[in-house]
């Protein structure tokens, strides 16, 4: 069974770039439909079982706006 | 006596009073027979070129930058001073910039010195910073002659805080200069003291003779400054 | 007390500095100072404190922006075209309210102008001399111990206010000797710990944030704000004058700071013999202008003269302090001249019949 | 759970001003994590230019002054010498660092000041409005070069990392990218080489990072780094331009 991560997109500090989404191998983060307080698109998760913690996001995302969590 | 040796190169520490004593040897000297050469370049201020209009009216030669560059700050050699320095139709007494970066100036003509044959004469004031021991003098004698090329014989004390000269001063000027005159082997010439102040001072106890100095160069609120100040 | 010894106006306050307890010294060489960096070069090693010839004026000016954001105590020195371009520099030290201290030995300008004593950056210091709503105080002394003891004091003002302070002197007290007395003890240094930048603090961590950058207007109108109380304390406490020969009511008052106010001196000295007399106001903080003091010493008196080694810029500040209660005349010299003893009694006496 | 990755102790919590996608704020947080990584946040003096990242004081937690602007090497050299014992570091745009800054760079280079200069290359004076750089491409169109650059009238586009090199002193070069995850992790390695060597005293440390400018080139951030993995690159090669620890290394 693979290992559960977790990853949070904090709205606070997400610009909506995108820069994350691009980052992801697995295709397991989107805008979301709605505005954040900023008026951007946040980037979500839409696929927390696909995640492997593999941090590429992290390292792209220029707001550090996202926390990931490991069991 | 001031008066010997047909050149006669003064030398000595930033601010001992070089030029005040090399203007005096110039004035004192025979007119139409002496020459003052300026090699000073590294002060801007209070140099002997700022007398010369005054010393070429007694008919003494006063050899620096001409014309508008003697006012300026670049290190800048009248294109006289190598004649000047073969003429030994005239006495001629060359005020040397000072420390040994302005003895610097001298090393480029040092072989036409030795060919001529000259005294070179350190002034010693033991109220300059650098200057106040027998061991600091002659480390300052050292550093100058290894910047010039050429050998000091003598030494003179000129410890004064101008106006304010006291006769301690005078005298603790003296003992330093003589006993660094004695350590080194080098005559100790003269012991200077401004002509205005010996009425003061009285006789100071001193091992060698008291040359009288006049003062030439005044700063701009002293009377009498008018012509000789002109930067 | 130690021993009197002679130096030159560019050592003696460089030598002060040092045993003031300044640590960092940064310039870039220019005659009529070039003694001062060169005495600090040798001297400031010794003394265990860092010194640096910079590229250019600018770096410097900005190598003591890190330094005083520091807490050092720290100068620099100049003369005219490099205090120009150090004017960006003390704007955002003043700015930023840190001490830092300044030698200006002015030259002859505009431009490159010349070697010779000059005190023709009047405008320049008094008025902030950079751009944005400031000043700084400006400490004129008139002979080398006093521009030596104006070391200590410069930094002195410097802590107490958290400006940058200008020492205004010019070509002349930089190269003349003067003999000279160094005291034994200076005031200690202010604790700068509570704003100094790299400081070793105690406790719960919170960094110190230096920054003269407010995009809000209303945060930089309060910004200035308190930057103007500041001076208001600094007009308060730091006025500075020497009165000489106004005890009795003279005919003539002479206003004139620095190098011609000595030869001020020596004509009122002349005139007095002559039965004349005439009285020298000389302002020794130039911001803050003793305005005051002038107009006080104006009272009763026939004519206010300015002397001045330029065409008439503390004129202007003289005109201020008088409000048009008394006849002005303005007596100066450009180009590096300075007047004569002689020349000038004959231009004061030909004013007082 | 535990975490594996999260905002930095080394920025505050202040949300960056950069415009979505810039990577001002990838540069921040890799200065931000090898401060925090080293612990020397409570001993790092940072310096913030004039530039976008004027406002750098209020993102890095350590103590910070802004500073005019191409003056940070100068203001570094004042600061590391009042405090030998903290890390000095100096955060710069190309308008900043080689332009109006030339002069202070070079010094500081060649006089191996024991700084780190972070210098953030994406071609552009970004914070007014995306005039020419130093660093502009030929024929890259600016505001200031609306017909876009003429090197024969203006000059080429300036390779600091090149120019530093040829240097004596400077201990440490390098010119990395941002501009794509696996760049950056390199781009990390080189900041915190760059702070261990500044904690060691070795001197000048240089950085200089290619980025982009997304809004003043008009386009999105995407597109952004791909148009300068292959239009800057080329002109600004990564790579370890000099390091003198490295040299010491081989010659024992």
């Amino acid at each position: 069974m693979a290992k559960k991560t977790r990853i949070t997109i904090d709205e606070y500090y997400c610009k909506g770039c995108g820069l994350c989404i691009d980052a992801c191998p697995k295709g397991s983060l989107a805008f979301a439909e709605r505005l954040n307080e900023q008026g951007y698109h946040p980037v979500e998760c839409t696929d927390q079982e696909a995640c492997t913690g593999c941090s590429l996001c992290y390292v792209a995302c220029p707001d550090s706006a996202i926390t990931i969590e490991k069991e | 006596m001031e008066n010997e040796g047909s050149l006669v190169i003064v030398t000595g520490c930033y601010g001992s009073g070089k030029t005040e004593y090399a203007v005096n040897l110039a004035a004192a000297g025979e007119p139409g027979r002496t020459m003052l050469v300026d090699l000073d370049v590294v002060n801007p201020y209070f140099r002997s070129r700022d007398l010369r209009d005054e010393f070429s009216a007694r008919g003494i030669d006063v050899v620096a930058p001409e014309g508008s560059f003697s006012h300026a700050d670049v290190p800048m050699l009248s294109r006289r001073v190598k004649g000047a320095l073969r003429n030994t139709e005239k006495r001629v007494i060359i005020d040397v910039g000072g420390d040994p970066m302005g003895a610097r100036a001298l090393a480029r003509f040092s072989g036409t010195i030795k060919e001529r044959g000259y005294r070179m004469r350190l002034v010693v004031n033991t109220r300059r910073p650098q200057n106040r021991t027998v061991e600091e003098v002659l480390d300052m004698a050292a550093r100058i002659e290894a910047a010039s090329g050429l050998v000091i014989q003598e030494l003179v004390a000129n410890s004064h805080l101008m106006e304010e000269t006291t006769r301690e001063v005078v005298e603790e000027g003296a003992a330093v200069a003589g006993e660094a005159a004695r350590q080194s082997g080098r005559d100790f010439f003269t012991v200077c003291v401004l002509e205005d102040l010996l009425p003061r001072l009285g006789e100071p106890r001193v091992q060698a003779r008291i040359f009288a100095l006049k003062k030439h160069l005044r700063k701009p609120w002293e009377p009498g400054s008018g012509k000789a100040w002109r930067i | 007390m130690g021993d009197k010894i002679l130096m030159k106006g560019n050592e003696a306050v460089a030598e002060a500095a040092i045993r003031a307890g300044c640590r960092h010294y940064y310039a870039y060489p220019i005659t009529p100072q070039s003694e001062l960096i060169e005495y600090m070069a040798r001297q400031m090693p010794l003394a265990g404190g860092t010194f640096l010839q910079a590229e250019s004026e600018v770096a410097a000016i900005n190598m003591v922006l890190g330094a005083a954001a520091c807490g050092m105590r720290v100068m620099t020195s100049s003369s005219s075209p490099g205090i120009s371009l150090k004017q960006e520099g003390i704007s955002y030290i003043a700015a930023c309210r840190l001490p830092a201290v300044i030698v200006n030995v002015q030259r002859g300008g505009p431009g490159l102008g010349n070697i010779a004593p000059m005190q023709a950056d009047y405008f320049q210091a008094t008025r902030g001399g950079g751009h944005g709503d400031y000043y700084t105080p400006v400490l004129s002394p008139s002979s080398v111990q006093e521009f030596a003891d104006m070391a200590p004091l410069a930094f002195e003002i410097a802590e107490e206010y958290r400006t940058p302070v200008v020492i205004f002197a010019d070509g002349m007290l930089g190269q003349m000797m003067e003999p000279v007395v160094f005291p034994d003890s200076y005031a200690p240094q202010k604790d700068p710990s509570a704003w100094a930048l790299g400081c070793k603090r105690e406790g719960e961590f919170c960094n110190h944030i230096i920054n003269s950058l407010f995009i809000d207007p209303a945060v930089l109108d309060q910004k200035t704000r308190e930057l103007f109380a500041e001076y208001d304390r600094i007009r308060q406490n730091e006025i500075r004058y020497e009165r000489y020969n106004l005890d009795e009511q003279p005919s003539i008052l002479v206003v004139s700071t620095g190098t011609a106010a000595r030869v001020v001196k020596s004509a009122v000295d002349a005139l007095a013999e002559e039965g004349i007399k005439v009285g020298l106001l000389r302002p020794i903080t130039l911001w803050p202008f003793p305005y005051q003091a002038v107009a006080e010493a104006a009272r009763g008196v026939k004519k206010v003269l300015t002397v001045e080694l330029n065409m008439g810029q503390m004129e202007q500040d003289v005109r201020l302090a008088l409000a048009g209660s008394c006849e002005t005349a303005f007596v100066g010299k450009a180009g590096g001249l300075v007047f004569t003893p002689e020349e000038l009694t004959e231009i004061i006496r030909g004013y007082a019949s | 759970m535990r975490i594996v990755a999260k905002r930095t102790r080394g920025l505050t919590s202040a949300r960056l001003t950069y415009c979505p996608g810039c990577l001002h704020g990838v540069a921040h947080r890799l200065i931000g994590e090898s401060m925090e990584e080293l612990g020397i946040i409570e001993r790092a003096i940072g310096i913030a230019p004039v530039g976008c990242a004027v406002f750098a004081y209020n993102f890095f937690s350590c103590d910070m002054i802004q500073v005019p602007h191409g003056r940070a090497p100068a203001v570094a050299t004042g600061l590391r010498r009042s405090r030998p014992d903290c890390v000095v570091f100096t955060y710069q745009g190309d308008g900043d660092l080689a332009a109006i800054g030339m002069a202070e760079t070079v010094h500081a280079a060649n006089r191996n000041e024991n700084i780190t200069v972070f210098f953030i290359n994406n071609a552009v004076y970004g914070m007014t409005g995306g005039q020419m750089a130093p660093t502009t491409l030929a024929g890259m169109k600016a505001t200031t070069a609306p017909y876009g650059r003429d090197v024969e009238d203006t000059g080429g586009p300036t390779r600091m990392c090149e120019l530093l090199a040829t240097l004596e002193m400077p201990w440490f070069i390098t010119r990395v990218s941002l501009l794509s995850p696996k760049d950056i992790l390199k781009a990390k390695k080189a900041v915190k080489k760059a702070f261990k060597n500044n904690l060691d005293k070795k001197g000048f440390q240089f950085v200089e990072m290619i980025s982009t400018c997304p809004t003043n080139w008009g386009m999105d951030p995407l597109r952004a780094r791909e148009w300068a993995k292959q239009e800057m690159l080329p002109v600004f090669p990564p790579g370890v331009y000099k390091d003198r620890g490295a040299e010491q290394e081989d010659a024992s």
